[in-house]
């Protein structure tokens, strides 16, 4: 760990948010395509089975 | 009740975001200020809990239309009044959903608001408490004024004329605690004023909503 | 093969398969490398001591958030012009992404700000439009979701970002215009005057190549998410219609 | 229990409508009530829904035992058609929605936004919310508009089925609904203006 | 000159609806669409009054020829009856309401605001505005919804009226208008999904 | 395209007032300031031209929402769309009619707000002037935002978003203005700045308005 003297609370709050944001952001994109992917699986299998 | 909360609760959240859309409402407000009366750092300082306290409220008001007269319009609210749930659970649900969607999301926020204000220091904690004592009864009061003009075809203005007197006191004591806390003094009386106000407000208001609702709907 | 074929939803999503896993990877190692070199292995600088640091998160992400705008612009002139779906969804997937540099950049900036300035903010020009940049993404997204016919809703967010361009501009380059406000003004020009110094300029290159990566990692999937969702619709409608 | 009506009076914005309306409705039975447009039928069944008041009369057996159906179908369009008729259920305390979707055909637009049907849809909607009220009585204004023959049809039937499980109608209708009905025609209720205490009286 | 519809295709919200319609309707013609609930005559018609693209196809003789009236009559319930459709013969450019008023037996309720007619009074109202409008094409979707027998039949007369002024209507319904009518089913039109180009026609 | 003005004039006096309206809550806002930012008449005299443009902008703003919608609900809209009118001009009168109805009773009564807000005495011709040169182009913006979001259930809040960065060159110019006339400065520069941006808007916005309408209606 780097001494980042009496300026260590900024620092490592900017660097908190940002990797919180930037999880967050990929985070939700994954999770919500997951499920974009399986509603979509779910509405081709009814769709291939009605004919 | 629970279905309805959780109703409104989905509709707000489809339909284009009622969530968010106070909050930036919001904002704007807080962005314009400047833009209005200058950028200077000190004076905006001097005015920020009151703007953010008028801001809030503002939100508040913007979004009271929706509480009731989309339900009015589509007939939901007929039904609703013929159902088994009594109409003053109705409108306390219809505001707790409003507090929910918009000001919760008021009080989260204010702070960083208050940054872009340049609020003194030491009046976060305050200015975030006394929101969240606050924008209940905003919310209660708005259920009140939008059972009152629900018949009347966009009667949101004369809704935010009707409702903003009611609304007076609690701007007064809620600034007021804001700028004490801002300043460095004691906020507790003004915080204690605005809890009773609103503890009043939650415990009566729902049954003048009710009263009103049912005139309405006549 | 022209260029245009890849607005066809499946060959976009069949060359996006492939492409995503190296972009997701590759901009994993630049982000990794360029922060953890840029924290822990650079100096403090003489006069701002170890606030530098956060330059390698506040400048990578304020560029994004004005090129992620930029992006959008030139995917909804695609759209107006030549209506391929692709593109408008494109739009629609980077203005989150967008929005969430946009956070970065401020939150970051606002925390150097205490230090650097003395306040966490001030209303200088290039901090002012960009704070109205923001707005804008903000409104962009509320319309897109607010409007169910998919097509109309691509229109009328594209002339949103039209008009919004004029704030992503202005935020870029009110610095030159005014020349009055707080914030410094173009450091990583070619002008080696202004340049930073070489030692926080190579981490800074890096953590830029990874903002811009992971912007289009995320840009490409969520735009595959975007076109799955049009899929389920389109066959749900059709499913209806046929009972 | 039946519902009774003695003697009512209703008016609209305090001029009376409708005077000396009597009927009885009993378990199992239909009424339906014809009448020239403007005659009053509307208002008839809002005071009889309670959602306004009677200017004179009483309305026994009302109370809680309702379901309303009138232009508006209170459906929201930014949820499905299953999400809307769940709700309702909720409220009335019911919870099973499948009864009422085959009644009215509704299966395949399950997940269809309420805002995407087609205005007969729409009313199918609308009156599929009555099966999960579970109430006995059943205060239906012009039900059937914009539904074609065959809609015509699963509405009657349903109908038929809420009277067998010892339920109730009063139905206002312009058309003919194909059902074993009783008939009033309003018509010669037709207030006349001295007939009740109206809310301008002081000012004749 | 008449309106012509050739091979034309009508969608909602990108999913086409109707495909391959054709129809010709002269001066001195009533053509009734008919089609089950949700078959898209609704649809056909806001395609043919301009109130949305065609998918396909063409439409000849509509430009600035129809008058158009659906289920929401456009009437402001502030204004009076007379207000209203004088309103509308000014944007048309006509100035007389007396024959409309009389068509439709209105000038009882001249002074009324027309917030408070009744459902059946709304309509007649909304379709008086047709008359002043004083363009050749009527296109009518289910205009005779909450009217009763009596309305209905003036309906019909003013329809007969404006086909003997040399007119022509195009009317969606599910009822019987006692005209001597054309009639088009439109469900056999109903699109195959790979018939047209539709907008989410990419994703499937 | 007179009847159509006189109508929604008629409109805006008989539906609950639609003139008085904006007024009230602009003179409501003007009231909520000295409650929320404290009576210091130092204070507010330097807040008051800012605060005045801000209070106008906001009223405008509220009664947005009704400039399309009501139209647009009961069907008129798409009937007007199917009339021998231009959309164009609909939405251009339609602009006339707001300003008529909201715009100009505030230009009217600033000065008698500026009072209440203690602004000093040379401010008050400079304010009518700037009031007057913006308030067009606040209407015109404002039917183009209504037009973009005139399908949506209760837009309202959405339609501020959007409407209000778009604003913020007038409020900019406008208040700038008001705040040099206030101090005894000379206001030329922002006015002409404001008398531009009026130009352009009205020149150009019915068009942009119409436009994205007619992508709506469809
Ligand atoms: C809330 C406050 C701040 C905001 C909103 C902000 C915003 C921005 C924006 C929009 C850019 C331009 C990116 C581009 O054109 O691609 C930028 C660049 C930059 N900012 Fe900030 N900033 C803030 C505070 C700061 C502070 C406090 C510092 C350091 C003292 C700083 C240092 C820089 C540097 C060095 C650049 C790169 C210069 C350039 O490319 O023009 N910023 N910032
Ligand atoms: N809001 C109102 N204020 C005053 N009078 C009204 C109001 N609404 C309706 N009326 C009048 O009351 C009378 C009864 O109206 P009602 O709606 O009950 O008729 P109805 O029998 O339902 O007719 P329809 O078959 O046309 O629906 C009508 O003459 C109508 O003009
Ligand atoms: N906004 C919409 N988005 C997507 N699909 C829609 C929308 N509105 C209607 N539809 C669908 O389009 C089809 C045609 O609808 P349309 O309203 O034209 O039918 P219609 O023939 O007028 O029926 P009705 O007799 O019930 O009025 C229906 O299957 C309907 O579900
Ligand atoms: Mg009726
Ligand atoms: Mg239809």
């Amino acid at each position: 760990m780097p001494d980042l003297g009496k300026y260590a609370d900024a620092v490592l709050s900017a660097y908190a948010v940002s990797i919180v944001l930037l999880v967050a952001i990929v985070g939700l994109s994954l999770w919500r395509g997951a499920r974009v992917r399986a509603d979509m699986r779910a509405v081709e299998e009814r769709t291939r089975r009605d004919g | 009740m629970r279905a309805l909360l959780l109703r409104d609760l989905r509709l707000a959240l489809r339909a284009g975001g009622g969530f968010g859309l106070g909050l930036a409402f919001f904002l704007i407000v807080i962005v314009l200020v400047p833009f209005s009366v200058g950028p200077a750092a000190e004076l905006l300082g001097r005015i920020a809990p009151g703007v953010l306290w008028l801001g809030a409220l503002l939100a508040c008001l913007l979004s009271l239309d929706r509480l009731l007269a989309v339900d009015w319009e589509d007939g939901a609210l007929d039904l609703l009044a013929t159902s088994p749930l009594p109409l003053e659970g109705v409108l306390a649900i219809k505001a707790v959903a409003h507090w929910i969607t918009t000001g919760l999301p008021l009080v989260v926020a204010a702070p960083v608001f208050g940054v872009l204000l340049n609020l003194a220091s030491p009046g976060y904690g305050v200015l975030v408490l006394s929101l969240l004592l606050g924008t209940p009864a905003l919310s209660m009061i708005g259920a009140f004024g939008a059972a009152l003009t629900v018949g009347i075809k966009r009667g949101g203005l004369l809704l935010s004329l009707l409702v903003l007197p009611l609304y007076v006191p609690i701007l007064i004591f809620g600034a007021e605690a804001a700028r004490r806390g801002a300043e460095g003094l004691d906020p507790t009386t003004p915080l204690l004023m605005l809890a009773g106000i609103t503890g009043v407000v939650l415990a009566l208001m729902p049954f003048a909503a009710g009263a009103v609702l049912r005139v309405n709907l006549r | 093969m022209s260029l245009w074929e890849y607005a066809n939803p499946v060959k976009f999503l069949r060359l996006s398969e492939r492409v995503l896993p190296w972009l997701w990877g590759l901009s994993a190692v630049c982000l990794v490398v360029g922060l953890v070199w840029g924290f822990f292995f650079t100096p403090d600088d003489f006069r701002q001591g170890s606030t530098v640091k956060i330059i390698y998160l506040h400048v990578p992400s304020a560029l994004m958030a004005i090129n992620a705008w930029f992006m959008m612009l030139v995917a909804s002139l695609i759209w107006i012009v030549r209506r391929h779906h692709v593109s408008a969804l494109a739009a629609r997937a980077a203005a989150p992404v967008g929005v969430v540099m946009t956070l970065i950049a401020l939150f970051t900036g606002a925390i150097w700000g205490q230090p650097m300035w003395g306040t966490w903010w001030a209303w200088d020009p290039r901090l002012t439009s960009f704070l109205i940049l923001f707005l804008f993404y903000l409104g962009y997204i509320a319309l897109w979701e607010a409007i169910e016919d998919p097509d109309t809703a691509a229109d009328l967010t594209s002339i949103l970002c039209l008009v919004g361009t004029v704030f992503a501009v202005l935020s870029r380059y009110a610095v030159n215009f005014w020349n009055q406000g707080l914030h410094q003004g173009a450091s990583l020009s070619l002008d080696k005057e202004e340049n930073v110094a070489d030692v926080f300029y190579q981490p800074l290159l890096l953590c830029i190549a990874g903002f811009v990566l992971l912007f289009f990692a995320l840009v490409l999937y969520r735009t595959g998410t975007e076109i799955r969702v049009r899929r389920t619709r389109a066959l749900i409608a059709r499913e209806g219609k046929l009972a | 229990m039946e519902l009774t009506v003695t003697d009512l009076a209703v008016g609209r914005g305090g001029v009376p409508v409708l005077a000396g309306v009597s009927f009885a409705l009993a378990a199992g039975e239909v009424l339906v009530l014809r009448g020239p447009n403007g005659a009053g039928k509307t208002t008839l069944l809002r005071c009889i829904a309670g959602l306004q008041e009677p200017m004179a009369g009483q309305i026994a057996g009302a109370e809680d035992r309702i379901a309303y159906a009138a232009h508006a179908d209170g459906l929201k369009s930014a949820l499905t058609v299953a999400e809307n008729l769940a709700f309702w259920a909720a409220v009335f305390g019911q919870s099973g929605i499948d009864q009422a979707m085959t009644a009215f055909d509704l299966h395949d637009l399950q997940d269809r936004r309420a805002g995407q049907l087609s205005a007969g849809q729409k009313r199918r909607l609308g009156l599929a919310r009555l099966v999960v009220t579970d109430r006995p009585v059943w205060v239906l204004d012009e039900p059937t508009v914009s539904l074609d023959a065959a809609s015509v049809a699963l509405f009657a039937d349903a109908v038929r089925a809420h009277l067998a499980a010892g339920g109730a109608a009063l139905i206002a209708t312009h058309i003919d609904l194909g059902l074993d009905a009783g008939v009033l025609d309003v018509a010669p209720f037709r207030a006349r203006v001295d007939a009740v205490r109206s809310s301008d009286e002081a000012f004749l």
